[in-house]
C-alpha cells in the first residue's frame, strides 16, 4: 500500500517534470514537422537562467517569496530570445527542407547552444535551492513530500489546461489548427503562417526553458543537463504520438510512472525501463497513442 | 537522399572524381600534415598533454578543476614558485609546455596517439573516467610514452589490463580504499549500522562502489542488512523516486557515492525530505559539493574526499600554499580533483628533478617506487612494481559554522594506506571478502 | 466468354457507415466496363476492396475460381489484377524512365535479389517500348515532379500494366486531363490496353467518354448498385438519371478545385 | 566478375593499394583516424543503405555494439583470438539479431522507425550498463588479433590489421555498391518515394525493408569488430544513442549519392573535431556545430554533392536539358 502510494506520488511528480519538459518539442513538432534537437539546448538555457537569477536575487538577502516570479520570467526572456534567435536566424531559411535535414540543423544549433551556455555561465554548476525549501513539505502517508514539488505538478497540468484552451477554444488556436492541417491553403486564406511558426517556436522555446526553470530550485545546474533531456523527452512524445498535447501528457504519465514503479519494485531495470516502455508502445501502437490521422491517400 | 537511381549515368562519369579524390586527399593530407611534427621546440621545455574532460557533465566537477589546477602549478613550477622542495623552476630544468585536450570524445585511443605523433608530447597526465583508462593503459604501453593516469579509480588498471606496467602510472589511490574506509569510519564512529542503503549511479563506478562498501560492512558487522539498493541512471538529476524508497525502506545508512550536480541534486531533494534527518548518510564523493552547498549540506553527514584531498588533506605549508594560490586565481576553494592533479603534477616533477632530466626514461626510473609529498601528503608508488600510488585516506563529519559561515569537517579519521588497500598482488573483491587478510590498521 | 472475377455481396463498413453493401459484379475477360457515380458513390472503395487494398467486412471476390478476398496487394497483383489510381502513386523526385524500370524490375523478380545489377539494356529497351506505347516516351527522362498532370497518368497508367495484368482498374484515367483532350486521351489509352486484350474497368465522370469506350456500365450510388447494363441502357434509367448523371452534369466546374482538396 | 564493375567499383579498387600506401606515407597518427574511420565509416554505411530506403536508423549503435561485444566476449570467455572467427561471430551475432528484430521494424516508417531502433538500442545500452562480468560501462579490453594461427606484434600487427580492415571495408563498400543497383535496392528507392505503389507493383515493401535492415546490421557488425580490435577496447557507449547520432549525422553531411561518401565522410568530420579541440579545447563543439551547419545550408544534399556538382556542370556545357530539382 505504502508503496503504491510512494509510486503514485513519485510518479506524477515525474510525469509533471517531464510534461514540462517535452510539450514544447510536441507543439513545435505538430506546428512544423520539426523534430528539435536544440530543445534540450532551450531546457538549458530556462534552467541556467533560472538558478542564476535566484542566486543574485537570493543573495541581495530579500524575501524568497518573489523568486515564484523570477522563475517563470527568466524562462520567458530566455525562451524569447533563444527562439527568436534560432527561428529567425537560423530555421527560417530551411523550411520545407527535409525531416532528417531538419534533426541535423537542430542538433548543431544545440552543440552551439551548450557551448555558448557554457561562455555565458562557467562550467560550475548552479545551485538554487531557496524555493524547493520555501514551503517546506507534507507528509502523505508517512513519506515527506516538498510542496515545491506538487506546485511543479500544479503548473504542468495548468499548462496542459491552458495550451488545451488556447488551440481547441481562441481564434488564434483554431487558425493554427487550420495551418497544422495544411499549410499552402492556409496562406492562400490570408494567414500569416510566418507568423504562426515563428510564434510557434518561441513558445515552444519557452516552454522548453520553462521546464528547465522550474525544476532548476531542485537539482545542481550544470553542464550536460540538456543532453539528458533531448532523448527523454523523445522517448514521451513518441510514446504519447508526435504533436499531440494530450499525446505528451500521457506519455509523460506512462513514463513516469513506469519509471517510479521501476524504483520501488525492481531498481536495475530503471536504466532502461524507459526504452522498454517506449518499444512496447510502439509494438503495439506503431504511431503512438494519440496519433494524428494521415489523409486519405487513394 | 535523393540522389538516386537516375544517378546511374553520373556516376558512370565519376571515375575520374572519384579517384582523383582519393588522390587529392591522400596528397593534400600528405604535404599538409607529413609536415616535421617532430619539429622540438627549444630544448628547456617538455610538452606534456592534459587530457580530462572539457565538456559534458563530468566538465564542471572534475575535469575543469583538474585543468584549472594543472594551469595553476604549472605556471608556478615553471616560475619555481611552489613551496619546497619543489622550488626550484621547471620540471628537471624544463619548463612545461602543456596541451589541453578533452576526454569527451569517441576516439580516445585516436587522440592519445595524435598527441604523442603529432603534438610530439614527451608525456601524457589525465583520464578521469575508468573507461578511457582502460582503453588508454595499453595504448600506451604500445606508444611506449609515459603516461600518468591521475584520477580514475578502477582497480583493473593493473591487476587485470597491464599487468606489467612500464609506461604507465597512477599517482592516485584506487576506488576501493573509498568504500573501504568508509565503512571503516562508519564502524569506528560507532553509528548503528542495522540496515544500509545504497543510491548510486547505474555505472560501473557507482557499482564498484557500493559493492566494496556493502561487502566490507557484510565483513565488519555480520548482521547488517541491506535495505535496498538504488541505481539511478548517471546524470538524470531527479530523485525523487529513489528518495521515497529510501524513505520506506528506513534504514539506519544511506551509502552513495554520487559525484557532481547528481551529488549536489541529490543531496537538495534529500534534505528537503528530511531523508538526513532519519538516516545517517554518507558520501564517498562528497567533498566536492560541501563547500557550495554551504548551509545546505546538512551537518553529520559524513563524507569522503576520494582521497586525503581537500578539507581532508593534512596542515602543511604546501596545502596552505596550493590552497590560497588556487583560490586566489579561481574564487573557489580546491577539490579533490584539483588536489589529485597537483599531486600528479608534483610527482613528475619530484621525479625529474631527482633523476635531473626531463627525459622519458629518466623519469619513468625515478618514478618508479617514488615516494613524494604532495598537498595531500605522503604518495608512494608502492603497487604494480612501484607503478600504482598507494596513500591513506580519510573521512570526516560535516559541520556548517554558522557564525564563520563556512563549511568544515569534524571527527576526522585518517586511514593508513595498508589499512584500506590490498596489498600487492592481492584482488580487491577477493580481499574483501576474505576478511582484509594483511591489513595493517594500526 | 469467360467470367474472370465476381463478387458476392460484397460489404464494406466503416463504424456505422456502409462505403460498400451488396456489390455484385462479374467481369468478363477482355472487356470494357465504365464504372460511373457520384462521389463517396463506392466506386473507389470497390476497387480498393478487389485489390486488397482495404478488406471486406463481408462478402466474397472470385478471381479466376477462387476466393481473393482479404489477400494483400501485392498477391493480388501476382495474380493479375492491377490499377491505376485518380491521384498519380508514382516515384516523384525520379525520372519517368526510372520510374518504369523499378516498376520492371519488380515485376520481374520473384525472389529477393541482392548484389546482382537490377537494369540492363534489355530492361530499358523494354521499359522505353512500355512508354512508347503511351505515347509518352518524349517525357523519359523528366521528373515527375516537373510533369504536367495528364502525363502523370499516363505514367502512373503504364506502371500498372508492366505486369500484364488480365484485369485492369483505372480510377478516374481523365481527371486532370483538359476537357478537349479527354477523348483523344482515352483513345491513346484504350487502343494500348487492347493489344494485350486486358480487361478494363474505367472510373469515369464524363458520360459521352463511357458512351464512347464501355459497351457495358456500372452505376453506383451511396454504395450499392444502381444498374448494371448496357451503356445506353443504363444512362436511360431513371434512377441513374436522377441520382447519378444529374448530380454530373454539373460537375466538370467544380472538377479542378475536388483535385486540390483531394492532394 | 570483372567486366561487370561500375566506375565507382573501379574507384574503390584503385583507392584500396592507396589506403594501404598511406600507411607508410602518412605519419601514424593521421592512418590511425583513417584507421577507425573506415570501422565507423562501414556503420555509416549501414545507416546510408537505410537511408536510401527512407529508413533513419537512430539506433545503429546497437549492431557495431553487438559486432564488438560478440567478437570481445568470444576473446574474453573462450580466448580465442583469431582475426576470422572474431568477424564471423560478430556478423553472426548481428544476423541473428537483426533477422528477429527486422520482423517488428520492418513495420515501422520515418520517425517512429527512429525511435524504435533507438529504444531498442538503448535497451542494449542499459543492459550492458548492469552487467559486471562485462565490465559495466567501463567496458572490457581486447586482446591483439592473431590471423589463422600466426600473431604478429608490434608495428607488424597494426599493419596487418590495417591492410585487412582496408580491404574487407572496399570490400563491403562494393558490395554495397552492388547492393544498391540491385533489385532490392531499386525497390528501397521507391519505398522511399511510394510505397503503397511498390506493394501495386507486387512486391512486398517489409521483406525488402527487413532484408535491408539485415545487410545494414552486418555491415555495423562488421564495423563494430573493424573498430574494436586496432582499439582493443569495447564498452556500452557504442549502442549510446549518442553514438549512433553521429552515424546519422555524417550520412546526412556526407550525402547519400555515393557509397563512398559516408566513408570520407567520417574521416573528414573526424578530422574537422581533432582540429577544433586543439584550436579551442573548450569550445570544440561550437565550432563542430558551425561547420555542420554550414554544411547543411550550402550543401543541402551533402559534401557528396561537391562532386555531382561539379561534373553537371561540366556535363551541361555539352547538353542542353536543365536537371530539375538538383
Amino acid at each position: 500500500m505504502l508503496t503504491a502510494v510512494a509510486i503514485a506520488v513519485d510518479g506524477l511528480g515525474f510525469a509533471a517534470w517531464l510534461f514540462l519538459s517535452s510539450v514544447g518539442l510536441t507543439l513545435i513538432y505538430g506546428v512544423m514537422r520539426i523534430l528539435n534537437m536544440a530543445h534540450g539546448g532551450f531546457y538549458a538555457l530556462g534552467a541556467y537562467s533560472s538558478a542564476w537569477a535566484i542566486g543574485l536575487y537570493t543573495a541581495t538577502g530579500s524575501t524568497v517569496a518573489f523568486t515564484f516570479l523570477l522563475i517563470p520570467l527568466a524562462a520567458l526572456i530566455a525562451g524569447v530570445i533563444a527562439g527568436l534567435v534560432v527561428e529567425r536566424g537560423i530555421l527560417r531559411f530551411m523550411y520545407g527542407r527535409d525531416e532528417v535535414l531538419m534533426v541535423l540543423v537542430t542538433y548543431a544549433i544545440f552543440l552551439i547552444l551548450e557551448d555558448a551556455t557554457k561562455l555565458i555561465w562557467g562550467t560550475d554548476s548552479y545551485v538554487a535551492w531557496q524555493p524547493a525549501f520555501y514551503f517546506g513539505t507534507v507528509e502523505v502517508f508517512g513519506i515527506p513530500y516538498t510542496v515545491y514539488k506538487f506546485l511543479i505538478i500544479g503548473t504542468a497540468i495548468a499548462v496542459g489546461l491552458a495550451l488545451f484552451y488556447a488551440l481547441n477554444r481562441t481564434r488564434i488556436g483554431k487558425l493554427l489548427l487550420v495551418v497544422i492541417e495544411d499549410r499552402e491553403i492556409s496562406g492562400a486564406l490570408g494567414i500569416n503562417v510566418t507568423l504562426f511558426f515563428t510564434a510557434t517556436f518561441v513558445l515552444g522555446a519557452v516552454l522548453g526553458a520553462l521546464g528547465g526553470a522550474i525544476t532548476a530550485p531542485e537539482i545542481s545546474v550544470s553542464p550536460g543537463i540538456g543532453a539528458e533531456i533531448i532523448v527523454l523527452s523523445f522517448a514521451v512524445i513518441v510514446i504519447g504520438g508526435m504533436g499531440s498535447i494530450g499525446g505528451a501528457m500521457l506519455g509523460a504519465l506512462i513514463v513516469g510512472f513506469a519509471r517510479a514503479a521501476s524504483v520501488h519494485l525492481y531498481p536495475p531495470a530503471e536504466l532502461f525501463s524507459i526504452y522498454l516502455v517506449m518499444a512496447a508502445v510502439l509494438a503495439v501502437k506503431p504511431y503512438g497513442l494519440f496519433a494524428l490521422a494521415e489523409s486519405r491517400k487513394i | 537522399m535523393n540522389n538516386s537511381v537516375r544517378k546511374k549515368a553520373p556516376f558512370g562519369a565519376a571515375l575520374d572524381n572519384t579517384t582523383s579524390l582519393f588522390a587529392a586527399a591522400a596528397i593534400g593530407l600528405m604535404t599538409t600534415f607529413a609536415a616535421p611534427s617532430e619539429a622540438q621546440a627549444q630544448d628547456s621545455s617538455v610538452k606534456v598533454g592534459f587530457v580530462t574532460f572539457l565538456s559534458g557533465s563530468a566538465a564542471g566537477p572534475f575535469g575543469v578543476p583538474a585543468r584549472n589546477a594543472a594551469e595553476l602549478m604549472i605556471e608556478a613550477i615553471n616560475a619555481g614558485a611552489v613551496p619546497g622542495p619543489y622550488n626550484t623552476a621547471g620540471i628537471g630544468g624544463s619548463m612545461i609546455d602543456p596541451i589541453f585536450v578533452d576526454e569527451n570524445s569517441k576516439q580516445k585511443n585516436a587522440d592519445y596517439l595524435k598527441l604523442v605523433e603529432k603534438d610530439g608530447v614527451e608525456m601524457i597526465i589525465g583520464y578521469v573516467s575508468s573507461g578511457s583508462c582502460k582503453a588508454i593503459a595499453p595504448e600506451a604501453e604500445k606508444a611506449e610514452r609515459l603516461t600518468i593516469l591521475f584520477d580514475c579509480g578502477t582497480p583493473q588498471i593493473f591487476e587485470e589490463i597491464v599487468t606489467d606496467p612500464k609506461y604507465t602510472f597512477r599517482t592516485g589511490g584506487h576506488a576501493t580504499m573509498d568504500s573501504v574506509a568508509a565503512a571503516r569510519y562508519l564502524v569506528a564512529t560507532g553509528a548503528p549500522a542495522g540496515t544500509i542503503a545504497g543510491i548510486n549511479q547505474n555505472y560501473a563506478f557507482g557499482q564498484d562502489n557500493w559493492r566494496d562498501f556493502s561487502g566490507t560492512m557484510a565483513q565488519l558487522s555480520s548482521d547488517t542488512e541491506i535495505a535496498t539498493e538504488q541505481f539511478p541512471k548517471i546524470h538524470s538529476g531527479q530523485y525523487g523516486s529513489e528518495i521515497s524508497a529510501l524513505l520506506t525502506s528506513t534504514p539506519d545508512v544511506v551509502h552513495s557515492s554520487f559525484w557532481g550536480g547528481d551529488l549536489e541534486a541529490f543531496i537538495i531533494q534529500g534534505s528537503a525530505r528530511g531523508i538526513f534527518e532519519r538516516s545517517k548518510v554518507i558520501l564517498s564523493a562528497g567533498e566536492t559539493a560541501m563547500h557550495r552547498l554551504g548551509a545546505q549540506m546538512p551537518d553529520g553527514t559524513i563524507i569522503g574526499a576520494r582521497g586525503p584531498h581537500g578539507d581532508l588533506a593534512p596542515d602543511s605549508e604546501l596545502n596552505s600554499w596550493f590552497r590560497k594560490a588556487y583560490f586566489d586565481r579561481f574564487g573557489t576553494l580546491p577539490t579533490y580533483p584539483s588536489y589529485k592533479m597537483a599531486q600528479a603534477l608534483l610527482g613528475v616533477k619530484a621525479a625529474a628533478d631527482k633523476a635531473g632530466s626531463s627525459d622519458q626514461d629518466a623519469i619513468i626510473g625515478a618514478l618508479t617506487g617514488l615516494e613524494w609529498e604532495g598537498p595531500s601528503g605522503t604518495v608512494s608508488m608502492a603497487l604494480a612494481n612501484g607503478h600504482q600510488a598507494i596513500q591513506g585516506t580519510a573521512y570526516g563529519t560535516y559541520k556548517y559554522d554558522k557564525d564563520t559561515s563556512s563549511a568544515t569537517l569534524v571527527d576526522i579519521i585518517h586511514f593508513p594506506a595498508e589499512c584500506v588497500n590490498p596489498p600487492a598482488g592481492a584482488n580487491s573483491i577477493d580481499w574483501i571478502n576474505g576478511g582484509f587478510e594483511g591489513a595493517k590498521c594500526d | 466468354m469467360t467470367t474472370i472475377l465476381e463478387t458476392k455481396n460484397l460489404e464494406m463498413k466503416f463504424g456505422a457507415v456502409y462505403a460498400a453493401k451488396d456489390i455484385n459484379i462479374s467481369i468478363q475477360a477482355g472487356e470494357v466496363l465504365g464504372v460511373i457515380g457520384s462521389n463517396g458513390a463506392g466506386k473507389t472503395t470497390f476497387v480498393n476492396m478487389v485489390t486488397g487494398y482495404l478488406k471486406p467486412t463481408s462478402g466474397d471476390i472470385i478471381y479466376r475460381g477462387k476466393s481473393i478476398a482479404g489477400r494483400p496487394t501485392r498477391e493480388v497483383t501476382k495474380l493479375g489484377i492491377c490499377r491505376s489510381f485518380q491521384i498519380p502513386q508514382l516515384f516523384p523526385e525520379l525520372p519517368v524512365i526510372e520510374n518504369m524500370l523499378i516498376a520492371l524490375t519488380i515485376a520481374k523478380q520473384d525472389r529477393p535479389v541482392l548484389f546482382q545489377p537490377a537494369i540492363d539494356g534489355a530492361l530499358e529497351d523494354e521499359a522505353h517500348a512500355l512508354l512508347a506505347r503511351f505515347n509518352i516516351d518524349g517525357y523519359a527522362d523528366q521528373e515527375i515532379q516537373t510533369l504536367p498532370q495528364g502525363v502523370r497518368k499516363l505514367v502512373d497508367i503504364a506502371m500498372a500494366t508492366v505486369t500484364e495484368p488480365d484485369l485492369l482498374f483505372l480510377d478516374e484515367p481523365t481527371s486532370g486531363v483538359s476537357a478537349d483532350e479527354k477523348m483523344d486521351f482515352m483513345r491513346v489509352l484504350i487502343d494500348a490496353l487492347q493489344t494485350t486484350r486486358t480487361a478494363v474497368l474505367f472510373i469515369e465522370h464524363d458520360m459521352e467518354i463511357v458512351e464512347a469506350f464501355s459497351p457495358r456500365c456500372v452505376a453506383f450510388y451511396e454504395g450499392t448498385i444502381l444498374a448494371d447494363g448496357p451503356t445506353a441502357e443504363v444512362l436511360e434509367n431513371a434512377k441513374v438519371r436522377e441520382f447519378v448523371i444529374g448530380s454530373e452534369y454539373h460537375r466538370s466546374s467544380s472538377d479542378s478545385t475536388q483535385q486540390a482538396g483531394a492532394t | 566478375m570483372i567486366k561487370n564493375l561500375d566506375r565507382t567499383e573501379i574507384g574503390l579498387l584503385i583507392a584500396l593499394p592507396i589506403l594501404i600506401i598511406i600507411a607508410f606515407i602518412l605519419p601514424k597518427w593521421l592512418v590511425n583516424y583513417v584507421h577507425v574511420s573506415m570501422g565507423t565509416g562501414l556503420v555509416a554505411l549501414g545507416v546510408m543503405i537505410q537511408m536510401r530506403a527512407g529508413l533513419v536508423s537512430f539506433g545503429q549503435g546497437l549492431y557495431f555494439c553487438v559486432g564488438g561485444y560478440a567478437a570481445g566476449m568470444m576473446a574474453k570467455f573462450y580466448g580465442i583470438t583469431d582475426f576470422f572467427v572474431l568477424l564471423a561471430v560478430g556478423i553472426l551475432a548481428a544476423l541473428v539479431l537483426s533477422a528477429l528484430l527486422g520482423f517488428l521494424l520492418r513495420r515501422y516508417r520515418e520517425i517512429f522507425f527512429a525511435m524504435l531502433s533507438l529504444a531498442l538500442s538503448m535497451i542494449l545500452f542499459g543492459m550492458l550498463s548492469s552487467v559486471e562480468e562485462l565490465g559495466s560501462t567501463d567496458g572490457f579490453n581486447l586482446p591483439t588479433a592473431s590471423y589463422l594461427g600466426w600473431s604478429p606484434t608490434g608495428e607488424t600487427a597494426q599493419l596487418t590489421l590495417y591492410t585487412l580492415t582496408c580491404i574487407i571495408a572496399i570490400g563491403c563498400a562494393i558490395a554495397l555498391n552492388r547492393f544498391l543497383k540491385s533489385p532490392i535496392g531499386y525497390i528501397n528507392e521507391a519505398i522511399r518515394e511510394n510505397e503503397l505503389r511498390v506493394e501495386y507493383l507486387g512486391t512486398s515493401a517489409h521483406k525488402a525493408v527487413h532484408i535491408t535492415y539485415v545487410l545494414a546490421a552486418v555491415v555495423s557488425a562488421i564495423g563494430g569488430v573493424l573498430w574494436a580490435l586496432p582499439l582493443g577496447h569495447v564498452d556500452p557507449e557504442m549502442t549510446n544513442w549518442t553514438t549512433s547520432g553521429q552515424f546519422v549525422f555524417v550520412s546526412i553531411l556526407s550525402g547519400t549519392g555515393n557509397i563512398i561518401a559516408p566513408m570520407i565522410g567520417t574521416f573528414l568530420l573526424e578530422i574537422v573535431r581533432v582540429y577544433a579541440v586543439e584550436i579551442s579545447p573548450n569550445t570544440w563543439q561550437m565550432i563542430l556545430g558551425t561547420v555542420m551547419l554550414l554544411t547543411i545550408i550550402f550543401l543541402p544534399k551533402g559534401l557528396w554533392s561537391l562532386i555531382t556538382r561539379k561534373k553537371k556542370a561540366t556535363r551541361d556545357d555539352g547538353a542542353s536539358a536543365p536537371i530539375a530539382g538538383e
